[in-house]
Parts: C-alpha cells; structure tokens; sequence
C-alpha cells in the first residue's frame, strides 16, 4: 500500500466515522424507544436536529470567555482525532501511531477537561454541579480505561491500536480470562464515559442527577450542535474500540483491501447489535445515585486491574 | 621492714582513721580539728619520708603542710565560723551508720585497686598508696553526704591531704615547682572559700546548701 | 565548564552588589534579576552543549586540605544544569517585574538570598566529590530557608522555615553517611573515590537507604514530605517556583547521582523500594491537593505528587537494571529525568501564575477568586497552558512523561521475577489514577479561580484595581510565556529530548535505547520499537487544530457566525450570586467522601442555637499522628527524662561523678 | 623569648589591672594587654612555625604544633572578646549591675585567666599544667559571682566545688603517672616533664597507666564539661557575665581537653589504643546525646548556648577518641571553629539580652528588625554551630561523621539522633528570637559587632578554604596526637 491511498483511507475512515456517528446514536435511540414500547423517532433524527441548531443565532451568556467558544471545536476535533486511530475498517492507518492507547485516552481525557473548563465559565451553580460530577467520573473512569488497554498492550505486547487490534484479530483462538475482566472493565467504563444509564441519563434535565447535560446548559445553536456530535462520535468510538478489541475478527488487515466490504457488513452488524445491546441494557438497568457512581467506577477499575493481573497469572 | 617504713604504715593507718572520724563527726569545731590532726600526721609521715629517704625538699613539703594545713587554715577556718557565728551540728544526707557502712566498702574497694600497683613500688611504703585512695575516696563520700557549705569545704580540703600523702608516701613527693603550685592552689582556693561564705551568707542567710539548688532542668 | 563557572561566579556577584545596594536600590530593583536571567540562559547552553561533549572536569584550589573543591560537567550535569538555567532565566526575569516595589532593605537581601540559592544549586549539580556537594547542597538549603522567612513576622511562615530547614538537615546528615560508607576509609571524598568503592551488599544497601531517604527529604517525599506544603506556600511566588520547579530536582540529581553513579549495582530489591514510595507519594500528594482551597498550598502538594511520578520512573528503570535489562532500565530512567524537566517547567509556570494572582488581588484563597480570566486574560492563558500539561493531557509535555513511564511499565513481560512482573503494571494504574485526579484538581483550580463570576473579595480586587486589567507586567508575561513555550516545545518535540536523554543513559548505563528507537523520524517518538509503541504530538496537534480550523471555517461558511449575548440562563431561580458557584472545596467534596479514610478531618458543626453558624473543615495529614508528632513526644519525654540529671543539688552532682569514677575504676581492673 | 612574652604580658596585664582596673580606660588596658599577648602568639607561632618544636627554661615549656595551635587560638579569642567586653562591660555598668571595684577584679582576674590558660598549654611539667588548670578555676570563679545574686552565687559555688573536686581526681592521676614515670626516668623533676614521659612511653607500667587515665579523665573531663561531669558548666554559662561565658566556652573547655588528650597520646603509647579511645569516645557520644536532650527544654538563653558547647566538646572528644589523621585533624579543626563560633554566638546573646533585659528566650523577639546586626549575628551563629555549612562546623562535623559511618558505624545513629535534636532545639528557639515583631529596646552603647563578624568569617573561610600553611600545621599536630 503507498503512503498515499493510506493517507486517503486514513481520510476516508475518519469521515465515514463523523458522519455515521450520529446514526449510531439515532439508532440506540430507536432501540431504546422500542424496547420501551414507545413510538421510535427517525432514525435520521439526530441529523435534523444538528442542521436545525446549525441554523440557529448563537446565544451565548454574557461573561463567557474565549474559552467557552472554543471548546466546541475543541472536542470536535479531539473526537475526530479519536475517530482516525480506532481501527473500525481496517488496521491500516497511517496515521494511527500518531496515538496509541494511552495517547486516546489522553485524548478523551482532554475532551473532557475543555467541557469541565467551559462548563465552570459562566459562573452557574449547574455549571460547576456538572463539572464536579464529571471530573468524578472520570477519574475512576479513566484509569480504568487505560488498564483495561493495558490487558490488550500486555497480550499483543504492544499499545499500538492497529498492532493489537491485527494481534488480537488475526491469530488462532484463544481464551483469554483477563480478556473476560477487561472486556466487563470497558463496557462499565463506556457507560459512564458516554454519559448512559446507570451513571448519567442523556435525556434527563433533571438538576439532581444530570451531569453531562449540567455541563452543557448553557451551550445553544452551532457550539450545542458541535458537542452533540462530538458526543455522538465518542459513542460510536467506544464502541468501534470495543469492537475491535474483544470482538474484532472481520476487520480487515493492513493492504487487504478485498476484505473490506466484508468488514463494513461486519461492523454494521456488530455495531446494530451492540446498539441494541446498549439500549437493552440503559433499559433494564435503573439510574445509580450519584454517590455509587464511584463505587461502580471503582469496581470497573478494580475488575481492569485484575484483568491485568490475571494475565501475568495465567502467563505464569 | 624498716622501722621507717612501719611508722609510715602506722601513720597511714592513723589518717585513715581520721578520715573515719571525720565522716563520723557531728560537730564542726571538732571536723577542724580533725583536720588539723590529719594535717599534723600528714606532716609527720612526710617528715619520716624525708628522714628515711634523704629527699631534702620532703622537709620542706613537711613545714609546708605544718604552716598551711595544721596553723593557717584551721585558723582561718576557726575565725571562719566564729565571724559568720555557725556552731551548729553538721547535718547528713545519709544516717553516719550508713555512711560508715559505705566507706569500709570503699576503702576494702581501694585496697583492692592498689594492690596490684603496690607490688610494682619501688619505695619503701609500698602499702600507703591504697590508704591514700582510700582517704581520697572518704573524703569525697563526706562531701557528697554533707549538706552545709563548710564541712564540705573541709571535706575538700580532707581530700587534698589524701592526695599530698599519696604523694609523699608513694613516691617520695612531686617536684618541688608542682607542690608549691598545689599550695598556692591550695591557699587561694581556702581564701575564696571563705569569700565565698560570707557572700553565701548574705544572700542566703545560711550556709546550708540546700538553699542553693535553684539552677536546674524543670 | 569554565563558562558554567563564569555563571556562578556571575551569580555569587550579583548577590554581594545586591546587598551593597548600588545606587541606593537601583542595581537590585533594575539589573540584577534580568543579568541573573542572562547567566541563567547562558548557563542553559552550557548545560545543553555538555549534553554532546565528552565529560569535563575542572578542580578550584578551595575546599579542604588534600580535597580541592572537584568540579565536573557530564551529561548528567548538563541535562540538570539545562534545567537549572532555562527554567531559572524565566524565574528571574518573571522576578524583576515581581519584586520591583519591594522596600529597599528587603529587596537587598532578597536579591543576595535569591542568587546565592542559584549559586548554590549550580554547584550541587557540577560538584564532583562529597564536600563541595554537601557545602553546596547545605548553602542551597539555607539560601531557600531564609527566603521562605522573607515574611518572618508571621508565625506561620516562621514554622514553616523551621520544619523545612529541620527536615532538610536531617536529610542532609543522612546524606553525608551515605558518602561515608562510600567512601570507607581509603581515598578521598571524591566521587571518583567513592565511585571505585567496594561494598558489601549489605552496606551498599544501607548507603542506598540513607541516600534514598536523604535526598527524599529533599524531594517531599513521603513520609518526609511534611516541610514541602508548608515551606513552598510561604515563600514569595518566583522563589516557590524555584523551589518546586528547580531545587526539588536537584534532589532527583543527587539520588540518580549517587544511586545510579555513585553506589552502582543497582538491586531490583531497592527499585521495588523506590516505586512504593513513589506510589504513596504519588497519591498522598494529588489526594492532598484535591482537598486544598490555598492556592500554592495546592501547587505545592501536585509538586509531591510529581516526585512521586519521578520516582516511579526512576524505581521501574531500577528494577530493570537489577534484573539486567539496560534497554528497558533507559527508558525508566529517560521517563523519570524527562518528567524532571516537565515539571520543572510546568510547575515553574504555574507558581508564577498563582504568583501574579497574589500580587495583583493579593489572594491565594481559591474560594475567594473567580472570573479573574477577565482581568488577567494573559495569566489565565498561561496558567491555562500549565494546567494542561501539569494534567498530562496530549499534546503538551506532561503528557509525553507520562506516556513515558507507562511505556516503561509496559515492557515488565520482559522480567522473569513473577510477582514483580505482576507488580510493576500496579504501578502504572497508580499512576494513572494519580493523572486522572491531577486533571480534575486543575479543573477545580482554573474553573474556580480563572472562570466564574467573581467572588466577592475578587470583584473587591477588581473594584480596587485604577484600570480595568489587573494583569502582571511585562516582565512577568515574558516569564511565563517562556515557561508556556516551552511547555508545548517539550510536548511536541519529544523524540529530540529523547536523544539527549538517551546519551545520559548510556554514560550512566552503559546502555541506552534500541536502535529503532533512536532512528526513527523526529516526528515519532519511538520508545522501544515501532511495533511496539508510537506518539506523534506533531500530527495530534496538527489534526486537532486543522478540524478546529475547517469546522470553524466550515460552519462560518456554511451558516453563519452570528452570536447574540444574554444574561446566563437562571433555570428559574431569580437570584443568582458569585456565592453559589462551586468551591473549591465543594469540587473536592466527592473526593473526600471516596477517600475519607485517608485524611484526618476535623469537623466543627455550629449548633442550632448558634448565632453565626459556621461549618468549619479541617483536613489535616495523618502523618503528624502517626510518625511526627510522636516523634516530637519522644523526644519531649526522653528530654524530660534527661533532664533528671540536673535537679540543682551539688551533692548529686558529686555523687555522679563518684560513681563516674567507682565505675571506670571498677572497669579498668 | 616569645614564650616568656606570652607568659608575661596577661600576667603583668593582671597585676596592672589589679591596681587600675577601676578606671574609666581600664577595658582599653585590657584590651591593649589581650593584643599584646595576642602578637607574642602570632610571633611564638612564626617560631614554631618557622623553627620547630622548642623548648624552654630548662626544658619546664614547651612548644610543638598542637599547643601552640592552641596558643595562638586562645591569644585570639581571648583578645576578641576583651573588645567585646569593652561595650559589654560598659554597659552593664550603665545599667548599675557592676560597680567600679568589680570591675577591677573583673579586669585583672580576665588577664589572669588569660595567663593561667597559656600557662596550662605551654607547660611542659603535667603538674603545673594541673596547677594552671586549678588556677583557671580560682580565677574565673569570682568572675562567676561577679553580680552577686543568689543564682550567681549558686553557679559560681557548683563551679567552684564541682571543678575543685574534679581535678582533685586528676592530681592523683598525675600522682600514678609520677609513679609510674618514676621508675623509668627515675626521681625528679624530669620524671613530670611531657617531653619525656612520651620519650619513654612504651615503658611505662600499663597497669598504672590505665588507672592513671581514669582519674585523669575523670578530672579534666569534669572542666571538660563531659556528661556525666557536666554539671557546673550550664550554671556558670549562664549567670556570669557573658565575656566569660564567651572564654569559659571558647578557651577554657579547650584547654581543659587539651590536657585529656595530652593524656590520651601517653597512654596509647603503654597499652591498647582501643583502652583510651574507647573511653573517650564512649563520653564523647555521651555528652553529644545527653546535651542534645538537654538543649531542648531550655529556656535561658545562655544556657542553652552552654549546654550546646557540651555537645561539641562530646564531638570533639569523640573525633579524639577515634583517633587517626582525619579524626584528629578534625577535632583540631573543630576546637578552632567551635571556640570562635561559640564566642561569637556569646557575643551577640550578650548584646540581645542586655537590648532585651532579659535572658529568658520567650521574651526576646525580632532581633533582625531591632537591631540587623545582632539578630544576624546570633542567626548566622547558630546556624554555624549547628552545622550547616559553608561554615567551618560543618567541616569538621562532615569529617567526623564520615570516619564515624566507616569505622565505627554503631556510632551513627546516636549522633544521626543527637545532632537532629540539638539541630531541632537551637534552631527552633533561636528563629522566634531572631524573627517576629521586635521587643528589643535601645542600647546604651555601640555594640561591639566587629568581633561578632570577624569570627564567624573566619569560620566561613575555614568552611571553604582551609590555607594550606594551616592545614599543614593542623596536620602537623595531628601526627601528634593521632
């Protein structure tokens, strides 16, 4: 493969990710309604909803600082970063060891600093609520996270995404235990990381338990627009991330270019099931006071670390 | 043994006694006495010294000791408590049977130490150098048990006498120079003293030292 | 080398014209902090050359008899000397503008103190045998001592010196064992001496025990960290960034330089003893911080959280080294020197932005600050730009250290030892957990003081301020711009970096990085091997800002830009005031309740008939329970015992001495 | 000569001063007698310097390397602080605690104690040495009491009996090493001389030899001021006045160690090295330990700056006692560093407890602000004395504790402990008193603060360059007695 058509699948990836994120979501969205006997809104829905708020005057509170206008773009383009190094397609990207795992988590991280940041700029009781509420999240989340990567670093002996994902795709099977823990690590982590149910409620305005929402009150039009779809492409990252790393045969070698229609086929079925998976489960599962939120979060850590250890146990 | 040698001896085993005496004694004006008796036996034994050795500078150490320990400073410690009016009973820390208990224990502990070192003397008083020790060693005993200034100072004193017998008896006298310094030591040492208790004297009104234990660790 | 010791000397001047006050004050308020600047920069160079040329040595005919004062410049040196200089040259010009409406006589001797402790930490790093390095170590404890008391009337600050300088002493005796048992009886107390001693491993890992703590004292590390919230808080903003950023390391010199250089044979055994001290440190300090609400109290607990990080870098490449893996024990000791630096410069930064914040509004209380961006957009910038990297977030410096050290605990597969092997990737979730809770410490820190409605002592501030911008002067924004340059260049240029590291690895280990990692482009920071890891903050940073740049174009193009302003949504309630904002204790309120066991709170609950009902939290460090006070206790109670010896009464002092002399006669026979 | 000149000059000073020293001028009297003996020193030193080890008088002095390092030290600060005690004394005068015959004593018993410490160091003859010794005592007791209050009285009363009695056990040491001497060089007065004892000290009678140290020991150490003989010393520090607090502690402690470690040098030639040095090194830790605990419950001033100076002397003892070429030269260098330090330090608490009127350390505060030069004074002082370098203390500390950590490392932690908690008590009390808000007032006149100044940069030099004629004389006496 030369550098060149890399560059562009490289290109081409990371667009197809932004612009089917949304569909993703629309389609958890549509799952969920079923599930809760409810009548399912388009699945194109979040497309309308972003051009209608790109439409709109900006309104913006009056002691906001640069700041606060930037850190839309900011997690745009952080989540973009995102979306080019998780292997969804393929594992050829070029540019992917740009950032290894810790860098995505660095970069996830970064995101959510701006939007803590901007959610603390205009001086609203909710703003700082929510800020607190995230950076409290994130603190177990993170690690957790990084640790649930580190069990895929230390089995692929690399923190390349590309390398672990071909490691772990492309060899004859095999049981991993610490893969198990890891795996129940990550979907814990991805909960709360994306703001679903049991740690946060995307549709809630509610004052007492919101947090993602919390921090983004004060957000209106093209910056709202902006962090919707952000968001949108940190779900469909995570879980294009978790795809690829406990489930990721389909996905296409490096130059194996005849492969990769089959892996769209397979990836838009593992994606359809793991959306429906995530409704099933925002379903079944009630809203956790935010007081276990640590504790979950913790318990996901702590399972991470096993994981880890599990594989140095296994290993002898 | 020469005949010499046995009055030493015996001379020896007097100041040990007074040295007993001494610890045993209640009153004051008889502790100087003593003292002055010790210093009459100090003389004696260091003139017999002399005598028997030829050491010409001994009888020189032996009028000394006769002016300083027997006249000058029993006189002055008499006219020492006649100025400042103290005739009272000397006071111990320790019961005298006790005391008395202790200082056979030390002298037995002196002679045990010196023996070993007597057998290497070359004088003819090779035995006094254990009594010297054990008078040094008695004399402190009596100033650690003493709780007014002056039988402490003359405890002091007691114990300077026992250091010039050891001198003396062990090893025919120091030179000349260092025994007329000691003396010079010795003499200023008894006039500050005296200083000293009329100084205690007015600020204290007393001469015991118990009112003296102000400076210390609390 | 001559040059660095032109430096010094430049130095030791400017400190005695300090103190002569040229020109009433004019040489002390006008010159000597921007020429101190200049020989730092020129100190920076030297120090960065010495990376590439072979070791210099020098010796002065000072010092004691038979041991002139030995002066060496290798890369070691040059690395710490390079941090020394650059970091100090931003201090220094950041301290011109600072101190230049201090009174005369004060302004003298901090103008002598302030040099003198350069002075001093440059010759702690270019001494060459134990003497000088203890002189100097010892006169850099002092110079900072007294800069601490600057403000000796206040009780605070007078405890503060003395627990630093206690503490510090200590350390420093212990230090001086150490050479000690190097130095074991032949030769002299140069390092060349006490580099070719042969120990038992017995002693050489007592002496790895008494470096270890010694410079530890030092570093704030725990549980000899007590000295560092108290001390760095209280003295003036550019000498606590002098302090953190620059004398702690001088620390970390000392412990590679002695453990790595001095002592040799590294044991696994104390790699192991490193990381768990690294560990507790690392996470008492970032705990500790969460719970501050004084700003460069705060600061100062992340600085103990950073030397934990330090530590652990430097405790993995031990281990490695013991079990002979030289590759994997440079990429230990790069991330631990490369985290040095960083936070040399981020901290640095940091405390002379919550130096500014002091010296404009005259608060350090976080939960009396708020929307301070408005006034002092430029420091928020800056501030903004440490806190980023303080937090390890890609693309700025903090980051790459980190990122680093996880490498380094990535390759444990490579151990044989089993339950090391399982132990080291528990470090590196510590550390990440540490990362994770510094990045919310600094949300807490920027949001609370920078963003937000002002409170009400800052709008007080603001109100007092003759002009709109209360923001620090020139000399205090070339500073911190500095420092917030070279934050991104030390982010985005790793693999440069990487390459001076590397050749003070392989003069420490005999051994530096694989090939692979050494050839790779200049935009890739390869650590082991392409396969194995990679990170271009180069193209991170290039992609983040050209979607910022093409979505902001796009969306402009594409719809519109318009924006119209509006009082902040209330959500129905009317009354919205400064006071309601989240403080930076209710920010560090979750926290603590995950924590709680950790910290030793005192709680006073107003009653209910309680006329001005306060709810007083005190979070306190338990170690001055449990190791400090106790010490403190018993050498109360030994010193009363002792003091039984002297009651006043002469015949018991008699008696001593009779017994003193019945018991060596006793003895002798 | 030059010997004659040293012995002469403060002898005839104190005659002098016996009839004038209640004069207005007398403290420059004083202070020009102190130079004059100050430059015999300096000449003397040339000598030996030059010359070599000399003796004189038919062979009754003597001078080599150690003592007449010691001379020239004691000559120096001796003359220091008659500067010192020229304001001092004058204003003590002012504020009516000395009258005008006082004074007299004052001056005329100062050149004596003066003349009695040359006279101990450059005595050949051991028992004029004692007597010198005993006459040091006799000639600064008085000085202890010289203000008459009860607590004056009491200290100078324990200083006078305690020391008494002491070197009462010494004489008899001196006794069994004339005993012992006796039987080799025969009867006389050479049988006293140091020169020849050591001529023939591989002959002498071990047995005696050790008991002779004991009670040689147990007597200087008591002037020494080693724990458990220590206790005259706190008492007189702290109620005398401070210029002989300054020589007690600077000269006089010196002086008296000299005298064990003159001792020491005979005996290790008889019996075992291990014998002596493990005494001493057992009283020097002793004293370091026990004085560290005592330092920190200390509430006087003076005291507390006394009980430190017990502490040193434990170290010095101890770098004695270890013995070798760098223990040696280090206790040599930390006689020098801690005498002009210590002095200096007595210097500056004189000026701040008669700025303050007080000596107690809780009611004296901010002297930095009140007067810079005494609160600078007493904080470089103490830090000096501490320890921390670049002044000198810490050069001989640094040695000490590095011969300490490889040859007898048991040793460490004791010291690792002692040196921490004086560290913890001097420096703890003495940052309130040098810091804070000023309770000073004004003094009535200058301060003396060149002395202050010219010690500690001394001490500083000698923390950084030690010169190599020094060094070569420190090592010359350390051959001595190493």
């Amino acid at each position: 493969m030369t550098t060149t058509t890399g560059i562009a699948f490289q290109l081409l990836q990371s667009l197809f990710v932004v612009l089917i994120a949304p569909l993703l979501m629309g389609w958890v969205n549509r799952c969920r309604a079923w599930l809760q006997n409810r009548r399912a809104p388009s699945l194109l829905l979040p497309y309308y909803a972003m051009a209608k708020l790109f439409h709109k005057d900006a309104v913006i509170a009056r002691d906001a600082s640069p700041l606060f206008r930037l850190t839309p773009y900011v997690l745009f383009g952080c989540m973009w970063l995102a979306a080019g190094i998780v292997p969804v397609l393929a594992t050829a990207l070029p540019f992917a060891p740009a950032a290894d795992v810790i860098a995505l988590v660095g970069v996830f991280a970064l995101a959510r600093v701006f939007s803590a940041l901007a959610a603390m700029d205009i001086g609203t009781s909710f703003g700082g609520l929510g800020a607190r509420r995230e950076m409290l999240i994130g603190f177990l989340a993170e690690p957790a996270m990084l640790m649930t990567l580190f069990t895929a670093a230390f089995i692929s002996g690399s923190t390349q995404l590309t390398t672990i994902v071909n490691t772990l795709a492309h060899r004859a099977f095999e049981v991993h235990p610490s893969l198990l823990f890891a795996a129940v690590a990550f979907l814990m982590v991805l909960l709360a990381e994306n703001a679903r149910i049991p740690i946060d409620n995307p549709t809630t305005h509610l004052e007492l338990t919101m947090v993602h929402e919390a921090m983004i009150l004060e957000y209106s039009a093209r910056h709202l627009a902006l962090i919707e779809w952000a968001v949108a492409i940190k779900l469909f990252a995570y879980m294009t991330l978790g795809i690829a790393l406990f489930l990721p045969w389909g996905i296409a070698a490096a130059g194996d270019w005849a492969a990769l229609p089959l892996a769209v086929v397979a990836l838009g079925v593992k994606l359809a099931l793991a959306g429906a998976g995530l409704a099933l489960l925002e379903s079944l599962l009630a809203k956790l006071r935010l007081f276990l939120a640590p504790e979950f979060l913790s318990a996901a850590f702590l399972l991470a670390v096993l994981g880890m250890l599990m594989h140095f146990l296994v290993r002898g | 043994m020469s005949l010499s040698a046995q009055i030493v001896n015996l001379l020896a085993a007097l100041l040990l006694l007074i040295g007993f005496a001494m610890l045993a004694q209640r009153r004051i004006l008889t502790l100087i006495h003593l003292f002055a008796w010790q210093g009459v036996v100090l003389a004696a034994s260091t003139l017999i010294v002399a005598h028997g050795t030829g050491q010409a500078h001994l009888y020189f150490s032996a009028a000394l000791t006769i002016a300083l320990k027997v006249l000058l400073i029993p006189w002055v410690l008499h006219r020492l408590i006649d100025r400042l009016n103290i005739r009272w009973d000397v006071e111990t820390l320790i019961n005298i049977p006790t005391t008395m208990l202790i200082g056979i224990a030390l002298a037995i502990f002196a002679f045990a130490l010196a023996t070993p070192i007597s057998q290497l003397a070359s004088t003819i008083t090779r035995s006094t150098l254990g009594i010297a020790l054990a008078s040094v060693l008695l004399s402190f005993l009596m100033m650690i048990v003493r709780r007014k200034a002056v039988p402490q100072v003359i405890g002091f004193l007691a114990m300077e006498n026992g250091l010039f017998f050891a001198a003396t008896s062990a090893t025919y006298g120091m030179p000349l120079v260092v025994e007329l310094g000691v003396a010079l030591d010795v003499l200023v040492g008894t006039f500050i003293f005296g200083i000293f208790f009329f100084h205690i004297r007015e600020q204290f009104d007393s001469l015991d030292i118990r009112h003296m234990e102000k400076l210390k660790e609390d | 080398m001559s040059g660095a010791l032109a430096c010094i000397v430049a130095w030791l001047a400017l400190a005695v014209a300090s103190l002569l006050r040229l020109r009433g004050a004019w040489f002390a308020r006008c010159a000597a902090f921007p020429l101190g600047a200049l020989a730092a920069l020129v100190l920076a160079v030297i120090g960065l050359q010495a990376l590439w040329q072979p070791a210099a040595a020098m010796t002065l005919p000072l010092g004691l008899p038979g041991l002139p004062f030995h002066l060496h410049l290798d890369p070691l040196a040059g690395f710490f000397l390079f941090l020394l200089g650059a970091v100090s040259a931003a201090i220094s010009v950041y301290a011109a503008g600072y101190f230049a409406d201090e009174a005369p006589g004060r302004l003298a001797l901090i103008g002598l103190q302030y040099h003198v402790f350069l002075a001093s930490m440059a010759l702690v790093i270019l001494a060459d045998d134990a003497y000088l390095f203890m002189v100097a170590w010892e006169t850099m404890a002092l110079a900072s001592y007294f800069l601490v008391t600057t403000d000796h009337r206040e009780p605070a600050i007078r405890s503060a010196g003395f627990l630093y300088l206690l503490i510090a002493h200590l350390g420093a005796i212990a230090i001086l064992l150490a050479f000690g048992i190097l130095h074991g009886g032949r030769g002299d107390y140069s390092f060349a001496a006490l580099r070719a001693a042969q120990l038992t491993p017995f002693w050489s890992s007592v002496a790895f025990l008494l470096a270890f703590f010694g410079f530890g004292a030092k570093a704030g590390m725990l549980p000899l960290h007590a000295w560092l919230p108290e001390a760095h808080p209280a003295a003036p903003s550019p000498v606590s960034a002098l302090m953190s950023g620059v004398m702690l390391k001088t620390a970390i010199y000392g412990m590679v330089r002695v453990i790595y250089d001095l002592i040799g044979g590294l044991r696994w055994e104390w790699g192991l003893v490193v990381l768990v001290v690294g560990a507790g440190t690392t996470l008492f300090g970032v705990l500790y911080a969460l719970m501050q609400h004084d700003l460069k109290r705060l600061l100062a607990y992340h600085s103990i959280e950073n030397i934990g990080i330090i530590l652990l870098g430097l405790g993995m490449s031990m281990v490695f080294v013991g079990f002979g893996h030289p590759a994997a024990a440079a990429l230990g000791l790069i991330a631990a020197l490369y985290h040095t630096l960083n936070h040399a410069v981020f901290k640095a930064l940091l405390f002379l932005g919550a130096g500014s914040i002091l010296h404009s509004t005259g608060l350090r209380n976080l939960n009396d600050m708020g929307g301070l961006i408005r006034r002092m957009p430029q420091t928020a910038l800056y501030f903004l730009i440490g806190a980023l990297a303080i937090s390890a977030l890609p693309p700025l410096n903090g980051f790459v250290s980190e990122w680093l050290t996880f490498q380094t605990a990535l390759q444990a597969p490579v151990l044989e030892h089993g339950v090391v092997r399982s132990l080291l990737p528990l470090f590196a979730a510590t550390l990440a957990l540490a990362g994770a809770l510094t990045a919310m410490c600094f949300v807490k820190v920027t949001g609370v003081a920078f963003l937000g409605q002002p409170r009400e002592a800052a709008h007080a501030a603001h109100q007092a301020a003759a002009h709109g911008r209360i923001d620090c002067g020139p000399a205090g924004r070339i500073g911190m711009a500095w420092l917030a340059i070279a934050c991104f260049v030390l982010g985005l240029f790793p693999s440069a970096i990487l390459l001076l590291l590397n050749r003070i690895c392989v003069a420490l280990l005999g051994a530096g990085l694989p090939e692979d990692a050494l050839e790779s482009s200049w935009i890739w920071l390869v650590p082991s091997s392409r396969a194995q890891a990679s990170y271009s903050p180069l193209i991170f940073i290039l992609v983040i800002v050209a979607v910022i740049c093409i979505t902001a174009f796009g969306v402009r193009r594409f719809y519109h830009g318009r924006v119209r302003t509006a009082p902040p949504w209330d959500c129905g309630y009317p009354l919205q005031t400064a006071r309601m904002q989240d403080t930076a204790d209710a920010f560090g309120q979750p926290i603590r309740h995950v924590f709680g066991p950790l910290y030793l709170m005192r709680r006073h609950l107003p009653g209910p008939d309680d006329p001005a009902p306060r709810f007083v939290l005190r979070i306190e460090d338990r170690h001055w329970v449990w190791l400090y006070l106790p010490v403190a206790r018993l050498v109360g109670f030994l010193s009363e015992k002792v003091a039984l010896l002297q009651r006043g009464r002469i015949s018991i002092y008699l008696l001593y001495s009779f017994l003193t002399l019945i018991v060596l006669l006793v003895f002798v026979r | 000569m030059e010997i004659a000149l040293v012995l002469g000059v403060p002898l005839a000073g104190g005659l002098l001063l016996a009839l004038v020293g209640h004069r207005r001028w007398a403290p420059e009297v004083n202070a020009a007698a102190s130079l004059l003996t100050f430059a015999a020193a300096a000449l003397l030193t040339a000598r030996v310097i030059a010359d070599g080890p000399m003796t004189a008088l038919d062979e009754q002095f003597f001078v080599d390397p150690f003592n007449v390092f010691l001379v020239a030290l004691t000559a120096l600060v001796a003359f220091t602080t008659a500067l010192f005690s020229r304001p001092y004394m004058r204003i003590e005068q002012h504020h009516g605690r000395v009258n005008a015959a006082r004074l007299r004593l004052y001056h005329s018993m100062y050149q004596l104690f003066t003349f009695t410490m040359v006279l101990s160091l450059l005595s050949n003859n051991v028992g004029i040495l004692w007597v010198a010794l005993e006459g040091a005592t006799l000639s600064t007791v008085l000085l202890v009491s010289l203000y008459r209050t009860p607590a004056s009285l009491e200290a100078a009363w324990k200083y006078f009996i305690l020391c008494s009695v002491g070197i009462a056990q010494a004489l008899f040491g001196v006794i069994l090493l004339y005993f012992a001497a006796e039987k080799v060089i025969g009867p006389g007065g050479s049988s006293l001389l140091w020169t020849h004892l050591y001529a023939v000290r591989g002959e002498l009678e071990p047995t005696v030899l050790s008991l002779a140290f004991v009670f040689l020991l147990v007597g200087f150490g008591t002037k020494v001021g080693l724990v458990p003989l220590h206790n005259w010393l706190p008492d007189a520090h702290a109620e005398g006045p401070t210029p002989i607090s300054a020589v007690l502690s600077g000269l006089l402690l010196n002086v008296a160690l000299y005298a064990v470690v003159r001792s020491k040098v005979l005996v290790d030639g008889a019996l075992d090295r291990s014998f002596s040095g493990g005494l001493m090194m057992g009283f020097g830790l002793l004293s370091v330990v026990v004085a560290a605990f005592f330092l920190s419950r200390q509430r006087d001033i003076k005291r507390m700056f006394a009980y430190s100076s017990i502490e040193h002397m434990g170290i010095m003892t101890f770098a004695f006692g270890m013995g070798g070429p760098v223990a040696a030269f280090a206790g040599l260098l930390h006689m020098t560093v801690h005498s002009l330090t210590k002095s200096a330090i007595f210097f500056t608490v004189g000026h701040a407890s008669q700025a303050t009127g007080t000596q107690s350390m809780a009611q004296i505060r901010g002297l930095i602000e009140q007067s810079p030069t005494i609160g600078w004074g007493l904080a470089l002082g103490s830090l000096a004395i501490l320890g921390m370098p670049p002044f000198g203390v810490f050069t001989s500390e640094f040695m000490v504790l590095t011969t300490a950590m490889h040859e007898h490392p048991w040793a460490t932690p004791f010291l690792l402990v002692a040196l921490g908690v004086a560290f913890a008590a001097i420096f703890g009390k003495m940052q309130p008193m040098v810091f804070g808000e000023p309770t000073a007032g004004r003094l009535p006149h200058a301060p003396a603060l060149v002395p202050v100044f010219a010690h500690l940069t001394i001490v500083l030099l000698l923390g950084v360059y030690i010169p190599p004629y020094l060094a070569d004389w420190y090592h010359q006496a350390a051959r001595l007695i190493g």
